[in-house]
């Protein structure tokens, strides 16, 4: 397949009278129809287009891992709004501010519109035909050991397509990367429960202690767990859910929760263990291991490492033995430290005592169809890539959904390393740090243009697989979608085994009807169920469901005392927000503009920095501070926090881009660049949050550009935003 | 002292006023030049400003109105002076006003016209400012009539109106004169037209004493609602600071001080540029000087009632906006103004200083500079520090353009004012006659009657 | 403009909102946010951003205070000392901030209405604020009277500013809704165009909008399902039982919760004092007293 | 029977109102002392105008009808145009609210007052009016004159009684 000669058009006529149509048509773009370049008016309008009339088509949110399912409002052929799906089990018909930008990144100015190849400094514009070619040209005589593939997480058919164009490549190296990533976690939760993500029933928890994990901003499935939060804080019975929150820097959870509990940075398995001990002297049983395992941890010892009161300890516990279930979670902020295995095991074993493994915490159903399961992405990828890079080992490199130049601490070198790869292909939307370091670059075609099928990683209930189609024409002639780029490459190896699928739309198409007993009666006509398919925009399948395997956790090892450095005396929390991640968005401008939550500071990075600490260094808000670790240094302004230990600073992860266009580009600092590389014992992760620093002041100084304004977060006696203590408020008469 | 040497030759009155009209001098053109070149800056900012949309005058949420309100209300005030002064000390038959109501009124009106202008420049859609005015159309769409600011409009526009009239009536036998006086030419034509074929005939002169008598009386209440009703768009808002039942009175207090303020700079700068001491007396400006001060201690007084009520009526946004006025970022103006306003005219109360002219130049300067603070204070610290503290902003400050435009107003002023100046007499000569005639009168009265005393004894 | 005319409305028109004896009918437009369950993450935000073509504005602009954002989350923190300048006296703040989404409060005796020297802001028979764009000059006296400061005002031509709305993206804006030229004033309209068009929508089946039938923008989105937006007259609606519950009456400037002490409710409306009588509740977020 | 016009200069306006309470006191023929003498003076001079007697002034009854006008039509209008245009309602207030109608009520009423109170001056004082026969710029100056209109047979008696009384100039208008 060189042009996408699929016949759109047609294929709309036929799903208009399926009752959900896709429709695609829109001023300002021609269709191709038969070859032909036919101008439309809309007097005679096609039957899907009534030009005033809002459609509605479903389809897959591709701008996180959650796989919130969209439906986008369509006009006159445009795609104009991203609604939630409310069939979906996942969002319920909700969004996040992250989701509703993806128009933004389909309309987005600065994607790549024409195939790039390097020449010298400069991109020269190609055919794709010529690209292909040159794909096979450099492919051809290399060793599959000496080709690797970099994506992102990636699942449903594209992965089964990749995985296969692997194989004709002969090459085992694809390496899914996500700078950002529950890693540790899941090789925790293996551990202690015997699945990697388990579901969490936040809703029916009466307590929710979480260790760092920010589920309503940037954790796992945040929109969901938005939905399941909004039910525990009604609570069943009039019990209103009890959120504590205990991290170094307060996250949007954090600043949500009945009690924020602010711990020395890496603590958080000391506290852990130091509640598993105050819960036993509560009287709550513990298996005689665990009880002795924590016996060292008596409330004195854990506030003094941890600087949480003891009087918090025991209520904590007090409150946890309480009111059950209960659930504790753990997030990146427990995760990033060398020993962040141990923590994590620390937190699993709180949730193990306290009995919430089967009640809040159940098996999630895995997925029917091994091979469209979600390819989970760490940060270990990048170790090995890069290793690979560096000793010459790659020589020729993929990249899909993936910014490693961006993301990769500056020490790796991985932007150096990666030029010893011999062609490097980047499969783009935008020319961002990675493409530009790329021989050639592929435009592909927005989410929104593109088919595809999804599976999350985290499945709330059964397994839902999502369907990706386009909700308009293609903006730019060009952009292929990657399925069909994946189907062209694996004809070049395979033709005979791909020859029915005349481009990756039929591919899915096939494999679905193919399953089609397992989503629906057999009987079912094809057209039908395919029809009924994508107007309903995804499938819920049971998928097999399993039980948990609790095993108690024989030993944790935690650090005596987390490291400090006289030369560097305090403690980088990189923070992933919930609207820029890892900073693939940063070109989306309502995200941009989008305040943080916490600071509601816009287009631009901080270091948030807490008031006792800024007064020691004498640093005022909108001083320009250098933050310098091991490995380098940025310079951001300065905001004092009061959510932060005094003993951290905190930069956001996503800004500071060199490139990705006009939005992205020179706004903020990236602090992924001064990362120390410091990695998880266990899994052998990145560990985010080891890297020290030291900051001092440039003696510049700005305005903080921001929303707060001269009486920041202060109401001055007013009652604007008024709280209530629970014990003064009657829930259970409301509406 | 005498007010006016009694003894003038009413030919000679006749003669120093028009040479005011005469040829002007190099001087005259290079006040002229600064003038327009002042215009010209504010007359760029403005097609900028235009151009791009009221961001560039750096006026934004909160802070909706800046500079181009209050010195809308600076030159409002200014205007009051000279017709409301001149309409009370007619009533009150204080002839010393006969020599120095004639430019005062003049000041009235172009800063009126001054003032109209920043209704303008302050509109983010100025080409459609007629939206305001009630005028019939097909729609029959009409302004909102419960808005203060079409009261202001409705207010500004009879108070210019008949500012106007009022100036041009009282000017109408000296227009004559120059008629008489002229030789051919433009202005010949000009003050013929405008003197309406006046000859000064006793029937012209009975209704003309009861026409500018029934305006006078109509002028004192029109001008204290024009500055009461500027103080209803504050007033009537909601917003702390601004919510202040003694403001409208504080207004018209503020507005007779800048105006007096505004009489004794102009008073001397007419006095020597066109050599007017014969007329403008030292007297008559010790006069004016003692009305500014007792002006300044009322301003005074109503401005600590205004904070005392704020301070006592316990509502804490108000009494925020106040502190923030003292102690924020505007806290020099707010301290600048108190020393302008209420300590400076101290100075006054001497004797010694009351004829100093150049001491009372310097003084009315920081008067009307004080004055001009005071209308800031009450528009911008409100804004920054309203009810909501969200959208407090204290860092907002006007840019080049909002200064170029207040700043190319006052070349505005003094243009129109040159003008007139030289096209129509700045002192009136008919009452200055009348003054020596009715003075010289009294003091022979007196004298006969001081004759008859000593006779007697 | 004829005598009769004005004779006859005169008596007509001697009433007022809310103490009127008109009452609105069949839609009061209102909304309730509770934040308990409002988690501040913006989504509704960005809704509104993609709803209402709002101009993203850009660094600079943002710095001068010309954003757009009708609906703006509010992040307080809780202090110990109220009159003190600093954000927060606390050390930390334990427990937690404060999340206020602010928009147009749709008051029913709107300060801003009055003060419009045009009448380009308007009280409509359903209870909404109505802003007319292309009747405003531009005064901004409106938002100089508004006690929330929730009206944005054009400083720029936005739709001709330079990355506001490059190219492509002009293919975003919803043609529901006009593009706003510099120097008009506008603000959150709860949605009026999904309103009308649901109106329009019942009217050929000859009944009123049921609960539900419009949604919101904001509401829709929220994941937490912190808004709710309905016709308070409705008495099935969720948002009249809301008010109901949280004894709030739209037309009092004092509700139960602030007479009695232990009423055990947290519905209240943001500064009520100023009896702007706003269509907006908020309920009172909960903070357990147990830890 | 013809008549002519005199005017006579005076500088001392004591002879000037004596002159003028000669001409009272006499009766000459073809002379109306009441209707052909005005008197022309620089400045304004009630003193000269009593002794011509009780002259009326009709400008207030323009004024109490001009403020009387403008405020009906000021109240009218605004009221009018809003129960007609604005069946909106703004800020809780009542469609037709009185008090900022009579704020405008209030303007208008002065508004109306002045412009009619001008409009009246102009009609009583008969401008703008064609220049008298005779006239002389000292009148604006410092002179007071007198101007009379007589009978031809009047002429020489009035002259008598100017030149008695000091008259500086005498202007005759020439026989027609």
């Amino acid at each position: 397949m060189i042009d996408n000669n699929f016949d759109r058009r047609d294929f709309l006529k036929v799903l208009g009278w399926g009752g959900a149509a896709v429709a695609l048509t829109g001023c300002g773009n021609t269709s191709v129809q038969d070859g032909k370049e036919t101008v439309v008016s809309y007097v005679e309008a096609a039957a899907y287009v009534a030009p005033g009339i809002s459609t509605y088509f479903n389809s897959t949110c591709a701008q996180c891992e959650a796989g919130c399912s969209v439906t986008g409002r369509v006009r006159e052929g445009r795609v104009l709004k991203l609604e939630g799906n409310a069939d979906s089990v996942i969002n319920r018909g909700k969004m996040c501010g992250l989701g509703q930008a993806g128009v933004q990144h389909h309309y987005n100015p600065d994607r790549v519109r024409e195939p790039l190849l390097r020449n010298g400094d400069k991109g020269e514009t190609i055919t794709w035909e010529k690209a292909y070619e040159l794909i096979a040209q450099k492919l051809n005589g290399v060793s599959g050991d000496n080709i690797d593939f970099m994506t992102g997480t990636i699942s449903g058919h594209l992965k089964v397509l990749l995985s296969n164009y692997m194989d004709s490549l002969a090459s085992k190296n694809h390496f899914v990367y996500e700078a950002i990533s529950p890693a540790v976690q899941r090789a925790a939760n293996l551990k202690s429960y015997g699945v990697e993500m388990p579901r969490f029933h936040i809703n029916k928890a009466k307590v929710v202690l979480s260790f760092g994990a920010d589920f309503l901003g940037a954790w796992v499935s945040p929109v969901h767990f938005s939905q399941q939060y909004a039910q525990f804080r009604k609570g069943s019975d009039g019990q209103r859910g009890v959120l504590v929150q205990v991290e170094s820097k307060m996250t949007l959870t954090g600043a949500n929760a009945d009690r924020w509990l602010v711990v020395k940075p890496g603590t958080e398995g000391v506290l852990a263990l130091g509640v598993i001990n105050a819960l036993g002297l509560a009287g709550l049983s513990l298996p005689a291991a665990v009880a002795a395992m924590v016996k060292p941890y008596d409330k004195e010892r854990v506030s003094q490492e941890t600087g949480v009161s003891t009087d918090h300890l025991v209520k904590l516990a007090a409150i946890l033995k309480e009111r059950s279930p209960s659930l504790v979670l753990l997030g990146s902020a427990a995760e990033g430290y060398a020993h962040g295995s141990q923590n994590a095991a620390a937190i699993n074993l709180l949730n193990q005592v306290l009995g919430n493994v089967g009640k809040t915490i159940e098996a999630a159903a895995s997925v029917p169809f091994p091979q469209v399961a979600p390819s989970l992405g760490n940060s270990a990828a990048l170790r090995m890539v890069n290793n690979r890079l560096a000793d010459g080992q790659t020589k020729v490199l993929f990249t899909y959904g993936v910014n490693p130049v961006f993301t990769a601490p500056k020490e790796t070198n991985f932007a150096a390393n990666m030029a010893k790869a011999g062609f490097k292909v980047a499969f783009a939307h935008y020319l961002d740090e990675t493409a530009l370091q790329a021989d050639l670059v592929l435009p592909l075609d927005s989410a929104l243009e593109d088919w595809g099928t999804h599976i999350a990683e985290y499945q709330p209930d059964g397994v839902q697989i999502s369907i990706q189609q386009p909700l308009m024409e293609k903006l730019h002639a060009n952009t292929r979608g990657m399925g069909d780029v994946l189907l062209t490459l694996i004809k070049k190896n395979r033709a005979a085994e791909y020859a029915a699928f005349e481009d990756y739309y039929a591919y899915v198409r096939t494999a679905l009807l193919q399953n089609k007993r397992q989503f629906a009666d057999v009987g079912v006509d094809d057209e039908v169920f395919w029809n009924d398919l994508l107007s309903a925009g995804l499938v819920n399948v049971a998928g097999t469901s399993n039980k948990l395997v609790a095993k108690l956790a024989s030993e944790i090892k935690l650090p005596a005392a987390v490291d400090t450095d006289a030369k560097f005396p305090l403690r980088l929390i990189p923070s992933v927000t919930a609207s820029l991640r890892d900073g693939r968005h940063a070109n989306q401008p309502w995200l941009q503009e989008s305040p943080d939550p916490l600071t509601t500071i816009v287009w631009d990075s901080w270091v948030e920095i807490h008031p006792k600490k800024a007064a020691e260094l004498g640093i005022v808000e909108g001083d320009i501070v250098e933050v310098e670790s091991k490995n380098g240094t940025v310079k951001a302004q300065a905001y004092l926090f009061n959510g932060i230990h005094p003993d951290a600073v905190s930069i956001p992860l996503g800004r500071g881009h060199d490139a990705m266009g006009r939005y992205a580009k020179g706004f903020g600092v990236n602090p992924f660049a001064i990362l120390d590389r410091v990695f998880d014992d266990e899994t052998g992760e990145l560990a985010m949050h080891e890297t020290l620093v030291k900051i001092s002041k440039t003696g510049k100084r700005v305005i903080v550009v921001k929303d707060e304004g001269a009486a920041g977060g202060n109401q001055h006696g007013k009652k604007i935003a008024v709280n209530i203590a629970s014990d003064q408020v009657e829930l259970s008469g409301e509406a | 002292m005498k007010d006016i040497n009694e003894d003038i030759a009413w030919a000679k009155i006749n003669k120093d006023v028009l040479k005011s009209l005469e040829s002007p001098r190099k001087l005259y053109w290079v006040i002229l030049a600064v003038a327009i070149a002042m215009i010209s800056v504010a007359v760029g900012c403005e097609v900028y400003q235009y151009n791009m949309g009221m961001g560039v005058s750096n006026l934004n949420n909160p802070h909706v109105w800046g500079l181009y309100i209050a010195t809308f209300i600076f030159w409002i005030g200014m205007s009051h002076s000279g017709t409301l002064l001149s309409a009370i000390l007619h009533l009150m038959h204080a002839d010393w006003r006969k020599p120095i109501y004639r430019f005062a009124e003049a000041m009235t009106t172009f800063s009126l016209m001054t003032a109209g202008l920043f209704v303008m420049v302050h509109l983010g859609r100025l080409w459609q400012f007629y939206y305001s005015l009630p005028y019939p159309n097909d729609r029959g769409l009409w302004p909102n009539f419960q808005s203060p600011l079409l009261w202001d409009a409705m207010a500004i526009f009879t108070y210019l109106s008949s500012s106007i009239l009022f100036l041009f009536v009282g000017m109408i036998p000296d227009l004559a004169i120059c008629r008489d006086n002229m030789h051919d030419g433009w202005r010949k034509k000009l003050y013929t037209w405008l003197s309406l074929g006046w000859e000064g005939t006793d029937r012209q002169w009975r209704n003309f004493r009861i026409t500018y008598l029934t305006i006078a009386c109509f002028l004192i209440p029109l001008a204290v609602s024009v500055h009461s009703i500027v103080a209803s768009d504050f007033a009537m808002s909601q917003q702390p600071g601004w919510h202040v039942t003694s403001f409208p009175p504080y207004f018209v207090a503020g507005a007779l001080y800048s105006g007096c303020a505004a009489i004794i700079t102009l008073f001397i700068i007419l006095r020597y540029t066109f050599k007017f001491e014969e007329y403008m007396t030292l007297s008559i400006l010790k006069k004016t000087v003692r009305l500014t001060f007792a002006i300044a201690m009322i301003w005074t007084y109503l401005n600590a009632i205004e904070f005392a009520s704020v301070w006592y009526g316990h509502d804490q946004p108000s009494k925020d906006v106040l502190i923030q006025k003292a102690t924020g970022p505007y806290a020099p103006f707010w301290w600048g103004m108190i020393f302008c306003g209420s300590i400076v005219p101290l100075m006054l109360a001497f004797k010694r200083f009351q004829t100093n002219i150049p001491v009372l130049l310097v003084t009315s300067l920081l008067l009307n500079l004080g004055m001009w603070l005071e209308r800031w204070m009450i528009v911008a610290p409100t804004f920054s520090h309203g009810y909501y503290p969200w959208t407090w902003d204290h860092n907002q400050w006007p840019s080049w353009v909002q200064w170029g435009i207040v700043f190319g107003s006052f070349g505005w002023f003094t243009l129109l004012f040159m003008v007139f100046c030289k096209v129509f007499p700045s002192v009136s000569m008919y009452e200055v006659k009348e003054m020596v005639y009715h003075r010289s009168r009294a003091t022979k009265k007196l004298e006969a009657s001081g004759m008859q005393a000593k006779g007697a004894h | 403009m004829s005598v009769t005319n004005l004779l006859e409305n005169w008596s007509e028109f001697r009433h007022a909102h809310p103490v009127g004896d008109v009452p609105h009918d069949p839609y009061k437009w209102a909304m309730s946010i509770d934040l308990d369950a409002c988690t501040g993450c913006n989504a509704c935000s960005v809704a509104c951003y993609a709803e209402n073509n709002l101009p993203v504005v850009g660094k600079e602009k943002y710095a001068a205070g010309h954003s757009m954002h009708w609906m703006r989350i509010e992040r307080y923190w809780p202090v110990d000392d109220t009159t003190s300048l600093e954000p927060a006296t606390r050390e930390f703040p334990d427990q937690g901030a404060q999340f206020l989404p602010m928009m147009c409060q749709q008051c029913e005796a709107a300060p801003c209405e009055t003060v419009c020297p045009v009448g380009a802001t308007n009280h409509t028979p359903d209870g909404l604020n109505s802003q007319a764009y292309n009747r405003c000059v531009g005064s901004r006296y409106c938002s100089a009277n508004c006690p929330f400061k929730v009206r944005y005002f054009n400083w720029y031509d936005y739709p001709t500013t330079e990355n506001v709305w490059p190219a492509e993206m002009t293919q975003q804006l919803n043609p529901d809704i006009t593009l706003r030229s510099k120097g008009v004033m506008e603000k959150c309209t709860f949605c009026v165009q999904r309103i009308r068009a649901g109106e329009r929508s019942v009217k050929n089946e000859g009944r009123v909008l049921k609960d539900g039938e419009v949604q919101t923008a904001c509401q829709q989105v929220c994941p937490t399902g912190a808004i709710t937006f309905g016709n308070l007259i409705d008495s099935e609606s969720k948002v009249h039982q809301q008010w109901k519950a949280q004894r709030v009456e739209l037309t009092a400037d004092e509700q139960e919760k602030d007479k009695e002490a232990d009423s055990g409710l947290r519905g209240y409306r943001i500064l009520e004092e100023l009896r702007a009588y706003p269509s907006v509740m908020y309920m009172e977020r909960v903070r357990e007293s147990a830890i | 029977m013809s008549q002519r016009h005199l005017l006579a200069l005076f500088s001392n306006f004591d002879e000037a109102e004596q002159v003028i309470k000669e001409l009272r006191n006499t009766s000459i023929k073809g002379f109306d002392v009441n209707n052909d003498l005005v008197v022309k003076s620089p400045i304004e001079h009630p003193e000269v105008e009593e002794m011509l007697g009780d002259k009326p002034v009709y400008v207030q009854w323009f004024t109490l009808f001009g403020a009387l006008m403008g405020g009906l039509l000021g109240f009218f209008l605004i009221s009018g145009a809003q129960a007609n245009f604005y069946e909106q309602i703004k800020g809780g207030k009542p469609i037709v609210p009185f008090p900022p109608n009579f704020v405008l009520t209030y303007e208008m009423f002065i508004l109306g007052g002045v412009f009619i109170t001008i409009l009246g001056f102009l009609v009583c004082a008969g401008l703008p009016a064609r220049r008298s026969p005779l006239y002389s710029s000292k009148v604006s100056e410092d002179q007071i004159g007198i101007l009379v209109k007589a009978d031809d047979a009047a002429i020489s008696t009035l002259k008598n009684i100017f030149t008695k009384h000091e008259a500086l100039e005498i202007q005759e208008e020439a026989g027609k």
